[in-house]
């Protein structure tokens, strides 16, 4: 194990308590709501934030007792705190000069990175002269130009348009990938997570609620937040055979389990009807239309009932079942578009 | 003349409680404010206020109204200055001031007389040519014919002996008075020339000085003989 | 007292470790305290330490520094009423000739105070540019009164309140006041709510600087308010006269002014001084 | 000089159109600046225009100027050298302590100027605690040499450095400082290459407010160093001094001193006071 | 039109142009690229940035002559810019007390819509306590606090975990709805665009270069940028009839064309074989596999070749064909994926 640690950090309404073992070369993604943790998981690592308990190790060597400048990390803020004296440039090639590389060499490698995420044009620019995403890539350019054992991005992406998003994701993948030093990268995309991650895990209230690799975490959520990251309809109930007992309601699965168990299923899994369908779908609940809103080219029905559920369905479909809030109706899924498996 | 005194600084609201403003030198502080408790205990009722400062500054204030009875300056020139710009009452010379030489306690120098000035490895501290006690040493040293270079021009007399008294320089020119208010700290050399060097302290009451005749009769009370005493028991030589 | 042992305090929100403390700052920092304070030790070493206490049961002593005290303070409020638009002005509002103005709030500093007495007393004397009018008009007399005090000790101290301001305000990010403008706050309220608290530690910083030296002020005071006492003598001119008849006496008086002013500045509380 | 014209004025990266301007800041502004530049037009009106070529013409007049602002300028130096590192250890470095030795820093400004002279003196006068062993050690004697009226005006002036950058410092945005950190800056690097830059406009606040401070030195300067021509007598002292005699020579040397330093300072460019 | 205006501003290599024409009540998106001009529109439009020339008119009142307090506007900058000094409370009570709201009940209103942002409990806390979603929607409730006409928005839900932004897309759709002002609105996200917006207006380079119905602009993309955004390869080229030529390559789709003509089909249209296929589909050409990574669920390929295109296909499929970079494979769409429009 490359990192490994437990971090403790104490505040008043809130207490963060996380272990965390991570290999060389892999990439971890935090996932989490908001005011979780993360950002305060990520300062801890850094050395920014005492912590009140716990230990860090690194590659072996104890971490937490070194200061923030001794460690071997490269770090990008969430408001990414460049320079505002500096020029795209020179923030980036500080890390480097601190490092004790020449001036030329150092500027060398900032361009060659400022170039890797596309703003060669803005090398001389004040950060107040750059835009939220331009300031964000050279933010990320910045934390690679130090090469840390140890790289913590707080939402790296956030701020990029969908296009270069996409290229600088490529971009950071490449480089992650020849990297053998140790990622922790915040983000709250789940497709950054997939792209990016080899382990997702997730935080709440300053705990571990879920972790694995990406797959297996959007197949079998643990929290409601997982859940409607992934896009699933999650619920926890009793299982029976295949049967799962959900409040008042049974929902039938293909999988068989005893006792406390998660069942969930996806909003497309959804069949609505304006009156009790007679059909082969085992479950089959009444509900009352919540909410309608677009959701890409479909349409998301927000259902109240026995169960809290999204179902999207076609526009088309909203147009001939005339479907407006407040309504009540019935909802169906198929037994095998549902997932049961143990809490 | 212009601007009646004001009566913000010497109140005198009905005739009987009267207050006298005596703008002095000061170099007078210790005896001027002892005189002040002589006058206001013959004169119950009457108060004395003194501004003491140096005699150039209090001149300036007199000349731009400030509310002043009686001016005791130490030197004729500033006496002039107020005389010019108003009128005030033919100045009459109280007191007078000697040189002496100044040397610490230890007199490391070994200075005994004016001439010892001269040795350039004497740190000698003089007071500025336009300050009285300055212009008093020039005019010593001249009649005794020597050049001395001093290593700093004071600006008044005491800085020129807290000098001495520090140990800074090896001798200094200063009034006697002050060498009698060190208290031992400082030992005073007299020397023969100091007679041609003699600094004389004017003093009188301003026109339309506001206290009116109790102005002049503080005046007449340092002109006293019991003003005399007081002053020569602070060094001063009477006129 | 040396900072090294300080390391071990907590810092509340603070970095995790600590890096080494760098000689090259604080050796230079230690120096620099060592020049300021160790005067005060020579003072100290020659203050008559047997007579101390008889002479500060003094009564004119209680009174001087109780008027150093509140002139000061006066003085301060005075500076901060109008200093501080002032620096704003400075900073914030883009006029011809401000850099001429700028170097002119400087004038105080740099004329010699007692010039800058007489100065005063050319303008507002009783025979001054305003006075004049201002007796004839008002019969108000600045000179020789407390309020002249107030007003000397103001002169020769707003400089360094301005400047200080200013360069609080210069280095304060901008962007909060565009914030606050566009949920529709007019200057003065942006001013009011949102830059004051911003800068709050540079305008502690010049006020601290501005009651300290209001409190010191000699030669402007002397000046143009005289030496009264109980009026315009403050603890500076006691301790000139002081000076005049027994030296001791003088330090002594310095010694108790310095030990207020410091306990007085001690008790800030750090919140004060600390950027929100 | 109306700041109200100035809103003609381009704004370079500027609000789109400016909000009136708030009265209530404006007037007191105004109001501030009058009070500290009108004693100047007495000076000016007082002055004896028609001598006053002659009078400048003399070569003292030149000594003492080119003296005054080396020494000021020297003395700004050491008080930067020594007064930003203290600054810094009183705003970043949590000591025991702390808030008594910022309230010492100002001793210097409390204390009358005489009475501070008189302190230097004590500790480094040819008798003092530290001069006696310099003299023995080194053969180096201060008083009475320029050295000494540099070391007079940097005690006097070094507060005002120290407390307007802790006031700069305790202002900035500590968060750039923790990301130098994370990209491996030492805290001498980051205080160097961050904090520095980002609190330029305090430190050139504080360092002309010292400059200027030293600039119009008096006590300290003639009680620890002295006045003789060429080596100790600053334009302050020579203006002292021919106040005692013609009040008017007094105020042509000062009205001398105020252009030099009104000119040096009006030409301090706008860069040097703005954040960047 | 409520909000109509041209606003100009020049930089040293920047220059912004645009004519906005926005309905009392319509929803308007800003997208485009990093850098495209966006905070610079919405600055010019809140009067932080002198425009060079131009005017906006509000209700037929001319804007560009008020000061930025004078207009009746709120804002969410991207980066927050809470008040660092008052309460989150206060922060959101702060427009309201300056529209001479007393205390009290300006204090009423900003617990009210904390509240609705989901920040209750954090009433009390300052911007440094706040981790960066809380911040951004306490910015939010602080811009809609003071009832504005004119309503810009800059990038409002960045850095909002999934869950938080869901619900807080629905709470300001919710309000949107309810309001009969004008709203800017810059995104990167295609969802929340879709979503808020009834009109999206892309801009690259300070220029707009496409705007419509959301609907239209996501089948209809006129710039890569676009394309990317909605998920499509875009290609630009002449037709005649049913093919459009685009360099060497022939693409049929199903509509009539004549002349410069945009054609786009979706990744998941692209089929991929090992060897020439032998069946209907009509467009086929060979390529060269770029990249390949992980996309949600599937695995996207990038193409090279005589066109350049991503296509989407299912790791078993990328497993059966053995799938390397670099490597030479056939590419086909169906004509009836494609789908062609005049340029
Ligand atoms: N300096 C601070 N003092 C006190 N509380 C704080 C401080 N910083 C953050 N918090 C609180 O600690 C919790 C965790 O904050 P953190 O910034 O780690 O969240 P996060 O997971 O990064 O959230 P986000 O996704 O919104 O950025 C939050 O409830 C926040 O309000
Ligand atoms: N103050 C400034 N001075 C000079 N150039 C600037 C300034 N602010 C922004 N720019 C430049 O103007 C262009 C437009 O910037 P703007 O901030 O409007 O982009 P944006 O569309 O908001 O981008 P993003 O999505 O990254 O936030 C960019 O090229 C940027 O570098
Ligand atoms: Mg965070
Ligand atoms: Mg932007």
């Amino acid at each position: 194990m490359s990192l490994r640690g437990r971090l403790i950090v104490t505040r008043p309404a809130f207490r963060l308590d996380l272990t965390l073992e991570v290999a060389p070369g892999e990439v971890v993604a935090l996932l989490g709501p908001n005011g979780a943790g993360k950002t305060t998981a990520l300062r801890a690592l850094a050395g920014l934030t005492a912590m009140s308990e716990g230990q860090i190790s690194l590659d072996g060597q104890p971490l937490h007792v070194l200061a923030a400048e001794q460690r071997p990390i490269g770090m990008v803020f969430q408001d990414y705190l460049l320079f505002p004296h500096l020029s795209a440039l020179d923030n980036v090639a500080f890390g480097p000069r601190c490092q004790g590389v020449a001036k030329a060499e150092a500027r060398r490698t900032a361009a060659a990175l400022l170039e890797r995420v596309g703003l060669a044009g803005h090398a001389a620019a004040k950060p107040r002269q750059l835009s939220g995403g331009q300031a964000q890539r050279v933010a990320l350019a910045r934390a690679l130009a130090v090469r840390p054992r140890l790289l913590l991005l707080d939402e790296p992406l956030a701020a990029l348009d969908a296009h270069t998003r996409l290229e600088i994701r490529s971009e950071l993948r490449r480089h992650l990938a020849d990297f053998d030093g140790v990622t922790v990268l915040v983000t709250h995309d789940p497709l950054d997570a997939m792209v990016l991650a080899d382990r997702l895990i997730v935080i709440e209230h300053g705990a571990i609620v879920q972790q694995g690799a990406p797959g297996e975490v959007a197949r079998r959520p643990r929290t409601d937040y997982v859940a409607r990251l992934v896009g699933l309809n999650l619920y926890r109930g009793v299982a029976d055979g295949t049967g799962v007992k959900v409040g008042e309601l049974l929902l039938h699965s293909s999988e068989h389990l005893d006792g406390a168990a998660f069942v969930a299923f996806p909003p497309a899994a959804v069949a609505l009807y304006r009156t009790r369908p007679d059909g082969s779908p085992r479950n089959l609940w009444r509900a009352r239309i919540d909410g309608i809103e677009r959701h890409g080219d479909n349409v998301r029905v927000h259902l109240d009932g026995p169960i809290a559920a999204f179902a999207d369905i076609t526009p088309a479909a909203v147009a001939d079942l005339d479907l407006t809030p407040g309504q009540q109706i019935w909802a169906s899924v198929k037994a095998t578009e549902t997932h049961a498996y143990p809490a | 003349g212009s601007g009646e005194p004001a009566t913000s600084a010497s109140a005198s609201a009905g005739g009987e409680a009267k207050e006298v403003t005596v703008f002095a030198a000061a170099s007078l502080t210790g005896t001027f404010t002892e005189l002040g408790k002589v006058f206001e205990a013959a004169h119950p009722g009457t108060t004395v206020r003194f501004n003491f400062g140096s005699s150039a500054t209090l001149a300036q204030q007199i000349v731009q109204g400030a509310p002043a009875d009686v001016f005791a300056a130490a030197s004729p020139a500033t006496m002039k200055t107020v005389s010019d710009a108003s009128p005030a009452s033919s100045p009459s010379t109280f007191v007078r001031n000697k040189l002496q030489i100044a040397v610490p306690a230890d007199n490391p120098a070994k200075v005994d007389d004016l001439k010892d000035l001269t040795d350039t490895k004497v740190k000698v501290a003089l007071c500025a040519e336009q300050v009285p006690c300055g212009a008093a040493a020039v005019k010593a040293l001249d009649a005794a014919g020597l050049k001395v270079t001093p290593v700093t021009l004071e600006q008044d007399v005491k800085a020129t002996l807290t000098k001495v008294e520090l140990g800074e320089v090896d001798a200094a020119l200063v009034y006697k008075t002050d060498v009698i208010a060190s208290a031992g700290k400082v030992r005073g050399i007299e020397f023969p020339e100091a007679d041609q060097a003699i600094n004389d302290y004017p003093i009188a009451t301003l026109a339309k000085a506001p206290a009116g005749a109790a102005a002049q009769q503080f005046v007449d009370l340092v002109l006293s003989q019991q003003g005399k005493d007081v002053l020569t028991k602070a060094g001063f030589e009477a006129p | 007292m040396g900072p090294r042992r300080g390391l071990t305090g907590r810092r509340p929100a603070g970095r995790a470790a600590s890096g080494r403390l760098p000689w090259v700052l604080v050796l230079p920092a230690v120096l620099g305290l060592v020049f300021l304070v160790l005067p005060l030790a020579g003072l100290l070493i020659r203050a008559p330490w047997p007579t101390l206490l008889a002479r500060l049961a003094e009564p004119h002593v209680l009174e001087a520094l109780r008027l150093s005290l509140v002139c000061a303070t006066v003085a301060t409020a005075v500076c901060l009423l109008l200093g501080v638009p002032l620096a704003w002005l400075l900073a914030r509002v883009d006029f011809p000739g401000r850099r001429l103005v700028r170097a002119l709030v400087t004038v105080p500093l740099v004329l010699p105070p007692v010039v800058g007495g007489v100065a005063l007393l050319l303008v507002l004397g009783r025979r001054g540019l305003v006075g004049q009018w201002l007796e004839a008009t008002f019969g108000i007399t600045l000179p020789f009164t407390t309020a002249g005090v107030i007003i000397a000790e103001a002169f020769v101290a707003m400089p360094f309140l301005v400047i200080s301001v200013e360069g609080a305000l210069r280095g304060a990010d901008q962007r909060f006041e565009e914030a606050a403008a566009t949920l529709g706050a007019s200057r003065w309220t942006i001013f009011r709510r949102v830059t004051l608290p911003l800068i709050m530690p540079g305008v502690v910083a010049g006020a601290v600087l501005c009651w300290a030296r209001a409190l010191g002020e000699f030669g402007a005071t002397i000046t143009f308010a005289g030496n009264f006492p109980g009026t315009t003598r403050t603890m500076p001119l006691a301790v000139y006269l002081a000076l005049e008849t027994e030296p001791e006496a003088a330090i002594v008086l310095s010694l108790v002014l310095l030990a207020v002013s410091v306990i007085v500045l001690a008790s800030l509380r750090d919140r004060w001084v600390s950027a929100p």
